[in-house]
């Protein structure tokens, strides 16, 4: 018996039978966005068979890198991360490469030029910033004005620096005029009421509100709700929740571009899985970010796509 | 076998901290309509069974009955809770509070209670006026954080005179008073012992208030009662000196006197002293003792400006090659001016440090050391025994030492350092009669030695004994007059004061 | 008048700088002064004023709370759970104002019959409430579709006072009365002032010190009923920036952290100023990155003022 | 022998509780107490054991820095501004370690010269360096691509020793001697017992007191270039969360913040403690909801373990 053990011991468990583990880093598990992007992961990983462990680095590097060498001391196979930054990845994939064990981003990819990851699996935010500005541009004119104002995500934020300037970039083709953006601290809708009030008194001709994040949104609505002025300003933002598809149903707000935050948790999880079990995959996954409108809510894509937004448990679809 | 009679009967009560057996089966005893004198040497009990009486400390063992009921039973404990006011010797004060608050809210039992201004001043005004009219028509809206410590001990007194308390513990209330203010507490306290039969329990010492205000005294030396309940009366000073483990302090020349044996006879090279704008010149030479009475207002800002605390306007001084004083304490110290206060909580102890690093702050700063020798624990030794202190270790907190004892602290920083000027502030406050003998020889061997001394005292007596020159100030903070030599007597200092009654 | 004057010295120089940073505003931006944007400022700082009022206690006391941010995160979340399971908005703000009492007595009870040191207690449950708020809901945030519960925070009592400033005033003036006024009140600057003084005047140190950190949470769980009133939605980071705010605006208005000190007037003043800045840098447009420095130097400016007032008597 | 177990009762409480508590992990885990782990450990906790050194020294003075995060933050954006504009590492180490200076100083100079509180004003400088350190590089972060320039932290100085954590040692051992056996060390104390006694004392209040913000300052820049050495990256918002953790480490380690008390190892362990904590629940796995509330019952049971030695002593 005593031989038995030391066996077993020795060698755990053959490659077949041994149960693979997927570690999600996150940057920080305080927003619903990395929440959801753990639930896709989560989900994704038992859906392979594979065990599942979180860690979140509190937006700092140094966090993040513990983080990942904690994993690796609890023998992790795999690993999804949402990094906190894209100039933060180098030593991690540096790290990762060493000790042979795969990689795949979500919301945040890589520092360009990086070759050392198995997949990105993100948004597309440039050009989303780009359509989202369009269609505010378009819905403030239809409403007699060209003024927009911005909640913006902070703006140290590489997503945010994208959707910044494709915004800019609609709203110079689309003649717009962006009269302000307030960028929030702590993403809370609380934060985003006060902002869009401010915005309301320090600019009362707006005629469109660009969010960048669904807490904006649902902050907009609110302030819109309380002077009266629903209908009369325009308001879409990027993400998607519960409360923002409720809002947009009720036509206080008029357009959502749907980021696929459980969608690029299942997607990152695969890539890993694939390349620990030898298939192929596919290094750079952007994910369209489609807009939906009050009409095209229902159609099946958007439920679809709603599908691979936020899990069941957060809300309605 | 408790007396009926008594207003509290403490039998038998043993109190340990660690290793230090305290109270060792004290028995102590108050009947109402006295005033009981309890004395003892420092650190030798005092504070620590009056706290035991007022419940402030646990007791290990004994009976303690409180108007003939046991402490230990609900009757008793309420009976004390009721009955019992306490002055302690740290002074318990709210610093941010108002004296009136500070007087009248301990009071109030009731949180929801409202607080009633108008009536909290009227009683603060008539409790403080028992002691010190003038005072107490100015103070009532002040925060007695801003008073000075004599001012902060009135406030406690007056509390405790009119909580209608019926047996009144005072530890040391007098070492922060004037003259003055002490004969008129005296004159309050015998008014309500026959008046309204409380029983008053008064540490402390200095011989002549005991005489002055006791009927009996209760003495206490090795943790048990050496003399119980005796007639103040019946014993001479020399009697209660003995009792108390202090017989050398009978001697002119201190037999025990390690003390002095820690200055070295080297000759100190001491500045002359000047100071100008006082109205008249005064000017002191090396080796003088001069002596600074009155109340505290006067004496404490000139004490400031010559230790470099603060400036004094109008007021001018010159210390040797110093023609302008000193500008900070740091530089007055560098240049061998050495202070001793006996406002130990505000101007005194470093309460978070060690015994160790208490004593040896000044020699640190006078010596320029950087770093903290390893002589330093021999140097701490020695400063402990030639002021037989006894602490359980040097790395002990101050707090742990009774308030006389840290007060030799203090004073021990300045020791073996041959200051050229030394300034000390009541520096003998709260020190037992054996000790102090030894400082007034120490202080008389610094000044032989050519160090300047500058001593405020409220306790004439003092600077009759030790002054060559006195200078007094009114209770207007004013110089009033300069003594020499054979001039210094209560009568004049009285008058100087204006504190003749 | 003086006595007035002269006790209020720190809150007088805070709000002469509000007024002064809301004329300066008014001349830079047109809407500032406006009834609209006063009334929006008032909302907006209203929670961290009704907070910053319990720290204030707590801090009197020469302690602190840190756990105020969680405890406003978690009630949030708890009031949305209950109300959408179905229980009506009383009971469900019940419940939520009950998440206070009993994290603010967990404090209470391990910095006073424990003996621990209040940063240390009140971290500990500033973690735990805040994991807490995650955990309740499995971290999604909640919307609240109860119309009538806008009332808590909207509806008035009084016509014309919209009720979030009546409890704001009314939470102010009777907490300044009872610190001024009431026994208990003085209680607390006593034990502040000097705890060993108060033990031993027998003022009654463990239930006012116990009492401080309850009422500390509770405001800090009122607070949050009334914004998720307000703003329909529960989150469960709803609170994390306002432990330091409110900390800072306890001390902004004169409070010291070594306790035996402060108003609530100054409480609320300094979380007055804070929100002001707060509003005129989102109207001036100042670039959010340039935010926390121009906060941080009108911060300075407002204290140097209080400073210099206070060395000129 | 015995003065130093008594001298050190909290710091000693402290220890046995991570020994106890890396015991229980290794029994759990099996890779817990592997070589690798213990030294990512060490790694994890260097930055913060230097950063709470720093503030350490102030909070002994009856002071509190919170700027310390931010001054991290700064500093790493300024030393990686300076890298990647093509200075080599030794000047950028030195610009980066001349925020720490200067931030300190300014601490120091407010605190001491103009005598605003300790909380206010290094409020302020949080804001303004946390502002800053968006502001110098547009909220970019920056990527350190010199190979060389992680010899500052993980090169070995004494063969076999990595550098960070020869730093920690040398720095904890350094300060423990100049708080125990230095004379201005024992003045810090000294200052945070009383200053008015300090000052009639003769010992140079202002100079001290100005002396540890400084001190402060360059710890967390300290901390900042040799995490930014580690990781290779510089962000804004780097040192965020660690604010709260020096000021805890510096708390569960025995200090008070009301002054006088505490000591270099007693930081140290706090420090340690946070972070083996921190290991613990992510290689047990708990989910990162419950890590708040882990986290927060682990310190107050080690609190109360420290808690019941002095009660029993
Ligand atoms: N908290 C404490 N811890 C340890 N020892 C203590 C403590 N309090 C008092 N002691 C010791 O108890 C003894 C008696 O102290 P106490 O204060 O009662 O003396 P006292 O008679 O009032 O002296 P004094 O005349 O100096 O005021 C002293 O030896 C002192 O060191
Ligand atoms: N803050 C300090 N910390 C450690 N040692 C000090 C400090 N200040 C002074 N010393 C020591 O004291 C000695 C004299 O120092 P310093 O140069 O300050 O003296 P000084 O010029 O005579 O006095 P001053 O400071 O009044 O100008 C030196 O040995 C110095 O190391
Ligand atoms: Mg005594
Ligand atoms: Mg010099």
């Amino acid at each position: 018996a005593v031989i038995g053990l030391a066996t077993v011991a020795a060698h755990p468990a053959s490659a077949a039978d041994k149960k693979l583990t997927v570690a999600y880093i996150a940057p920080s598990l305080d927003i619903s966005y990395w929440q959801w992007v753990a639930y896709g992961a989560k989900t994704q990983a038992a859906k392979l068979g594979m065990n599942y462990v979180e860690f979140t680095s509190e937006n700092s590097p140094g966090t993040q890198m513990n983080n990942v060498r904690t994993a690796l001391t609890r023998g992790v196979d795999a690993i999804v991360m949402g990094p906190v930054s894209s100039s933060s990845t180098p030593p991690i994939l540096r790290l990762l490469k060493s000790k042979n064990v795969p990689i795949a981003f979500t919301g945040i990819g890589p520092q360009p030029g990086s070759t050392d990851y198995t997949s990105a699996v993100t948004a597309n935010n440039y050009e989303t910033g780009k359509a989202e500005g369009s269609f505010v541009c378009k819905a403030a004119k239809a409403l007699g004005g060209n003024k927009i104002g911005m909640l913006s995500l902070p703006q140290d934020r590489e997503n945010a620096q994208k959707y910044l300037r494709g915004a800019k970039e609609a709203f110079a083709a689309d003649g717009c005029d962006l009269v302000q953006v307030l960028q929030t601290h702590g993403l809370t809708v609380r934060e985003a009421v006060d902002q869009a009030n401010d915005l309301l008194t320090a600019h009362p001709d707006i005629k469109g509100i660009y969010g960048m994040y669904d807490e904006a949104a649902t902050g907009a609505a609110k302030a819109l709700q309380t002077r009266g002025l629903v209908g009369k300003i325009t308001v879409a933002t990027a993400d998607g929740s519960p409360t923002t598809i409720k809002l947009l149903r009720d036509g206080v707000i008029q357009g959502l571009f749907l980021q696929e935050a459980g969608g690029q948790g299942i997607d990152a999880t695969t890539q890993v899985f694939n390349a620990l079990t030898g298939k192929p995959t596919t290094k750079d996954i952007p994910l369209a970010e489609p807009l939906v409108t009050k009409d095209t809510i229902d159609s099946p894509e958007a439920q679809a796509t709603i599908k691979r937004v936020y899990p069941p448990s957060a809300g309605a679809f | 076998m408790a007396d009926k009679g008594f207003l509290l009967d403490a039998r038998g009560i043993t109190k340990s901290y660690g290793p230090t057996h305290v109270l060792r089966g004290m028995d102590f005893a108050v009947a109402p309509g006295e005033v009981h004198a309890f004395l003892g040497g420092n650190g030798a009990g005092k504070s620590t069974l009056l706290k035991i009486v007022a419940d402030v400390v646990n007791r290990d063992g004994g009976t303690l009955n409180f108007d003939g009921h046991s402490v230990d039973e609900p009757q008793g404990a309420a009976a004390r809770a009721r009955g019992l006011a306490i002055v302690h010797q740290e002074l318990a004060v709210l610093p941010h509070l108002t004296v009136a608050e500070n007087i009248e809210l301990p009071h109030y039992h009731r949180g929801l209670a409202l607080f009633d201004r108008r009536a909290a001043d009227r009683t603060a005004l008539s409790a403080l006026a028992l002691i010190d009219r003038d005072f107490a028509e100015h103070a009532a809206h002040r925060l007695v954080g801003d008073l000075s410590l004599h001012e902060q001990q009135m406030v406690e007194i007056a509390r405790a005179l009119k909580s209608g308390a019926r047996l009144l513990l005072l530890d040391e209330p007098t070492t922060n008073l004037t003259a003055g203010e002490a004969q008129r507490l005296f004159a309050v306290l015998r008014r309500l012992v026959s008046e309204t039969e409380i029983g008053v329990v008064f540490v402390s010492h200095r011989m002549r208030e005991i005489r002055q205000v006791a009927d009996v005294c209760t003495i206490i030396r090795d943790g048990v009662a050496a003399v119980h309940r005796k007639p103040v009366t019946e014993l001479t000073d020399a009697d209660i000196v003995e009792l108390m483990g202090q017989a050398s302090a009978l001697t002119e020349t201190p037999v025990g006197g390690e003390l002095p044996a820690a200055v070295s006879a080297a000759h100190v090279d001491a500045p002359r002293l000047k100071i100008e704008g006082l109205g008249f010149p005064v000017e002191v030479g090396g080796g003088a003792i001069l002596g600074l009475a009155g109340a505290p207002a006067g004496p404490q800002a000139l004490i400031d400006l010559l230790i470099g605390a603060a400036p004094l306007p109008g007021v001018v001084i010159r210390i040797g090659d110093h023609p302008q004083g000193y500008r900070s304490p740091r530089e007055a110290v560098r240049d061998k001016v050495g202070f001793v206060s006996g406002d130990r909580a505000n101007r005194g102890m470093l309460s978070a440090l060690p015994i160790i690093d208490n004593m040896l702050a000044s020699r640190r700063i006078v010596e320029r050391r950087v770093l903290v020798s390893g002589k330093e624990a021999a140097q701490a030794r020695s400063l402990l025994s030639a002021l037989s202190i006894k602490a359980s270790s040097y790395w002990a907190l101050p707090s742990s030492l009774s308030g006389g004892t840290q007060q030799k602290l203090i004073i021990a920083r300045w020791l073996q350092l041959q200051p050229r000027m030394l300034v000390l502030e009541e520096p003998t406050r709260g020190v037992d009669i054996g000790t102090k003998r030894d400082i007034y020889a120490l202080i008389r061997v610094m000044a032989q030695a050519g160090t300047t001394i500058v001593w405020w005292s409220t306790e004439q007596t003092e600077l009759v004994e030790l002054c060559d020159t006195v200078l007094g100030f009114g209770p207007d903070g004013r110089a009033t007059q300069l003594l020499h030599g054979a001039e210094i007597t209560e009568e004049r200092l009285a008058e100087a004061t204006g504190m003749a009654a | 008048m003086m006595r007035i004057f002269s006790s209020y010295r720190t809150e007088i120089a805070i709000a002469v700088a509000i007024v002064v940073l809301e004329l300066a505003l008014g001349i830079l931006v047109p809407n500032a002064l406006t009834f609209g944007n006063i009334s929006d400022i008032a909302q907006a700082s209203a929670p961290l004023i009704i907070m910053a009022v319990g720290v204030l206690l707590v801090v009197i006391t020469g302690g602190i709370d840190l756990s105020v941010g969680s405890i406003f995160s978690l009630t949030g979340m708890v009031t949305g759970l209950a109300m959408n399971s179905g229980y009506n908005s009383v009971l469900s703000t019940i419940l939520g104002l009950l998440v206070g009492v009993v994290f603010g007595g967990i404090n209470g009870f391990l910095v006073t019959f424990v003996g621990l040191a209040p940063f240390v207690v009140t971290l500990i449950t500033y973690a735990v409430a805040a994991s807490l708020a995650f955990i309740v809901t499995n971290g999604h945030s909640l919307p609240i579709n109860d119309q009538n519960y806008y009332l808590l925070n909207g509806g008035t009592l009084i016509p014309g006072v919209p009720n979030f400033v009546l409890f704001c005033v009314v939470l102010v003036i009777v907490t300044e009365f009872v610190l001024r006024r009431v026994v208990a009140g003085r209680w607390v600057y006593a034990i502040g002032s000097s705890t060993n003084a108060a033990r031993l005047l027998g003022i009654p140190v463990h239930r006012i010190r116990f009492s401080v950190y309850v009422v500390s949470g509770l405001c800090a769980s009122f607070a949050s009923v009334l914004s998720v009133s307000y703003i329909s939605n529960a989150e469960g980071t709803a609170g994390e920036a306002m432990m330091l705010q409110a900390i800072a605006a306890v001390v902004i208005g004169g409070a010291s952290l070594f306790g035996g000190t402060g108003s609530a007037f100054g409480a609320l003043l300094g979380a007055l100023m804070i929100t002001v800045i707060q509003n005129g840098v989102n109207l001036i447009g100042i670039n959010s990155f340039w935010q926390g420095s121009v906060t941080g130097l009108v911060i300075l400016v407002a204290v140097l003022i209080d400073r210099v007032s206070k060395a000129r008597r």
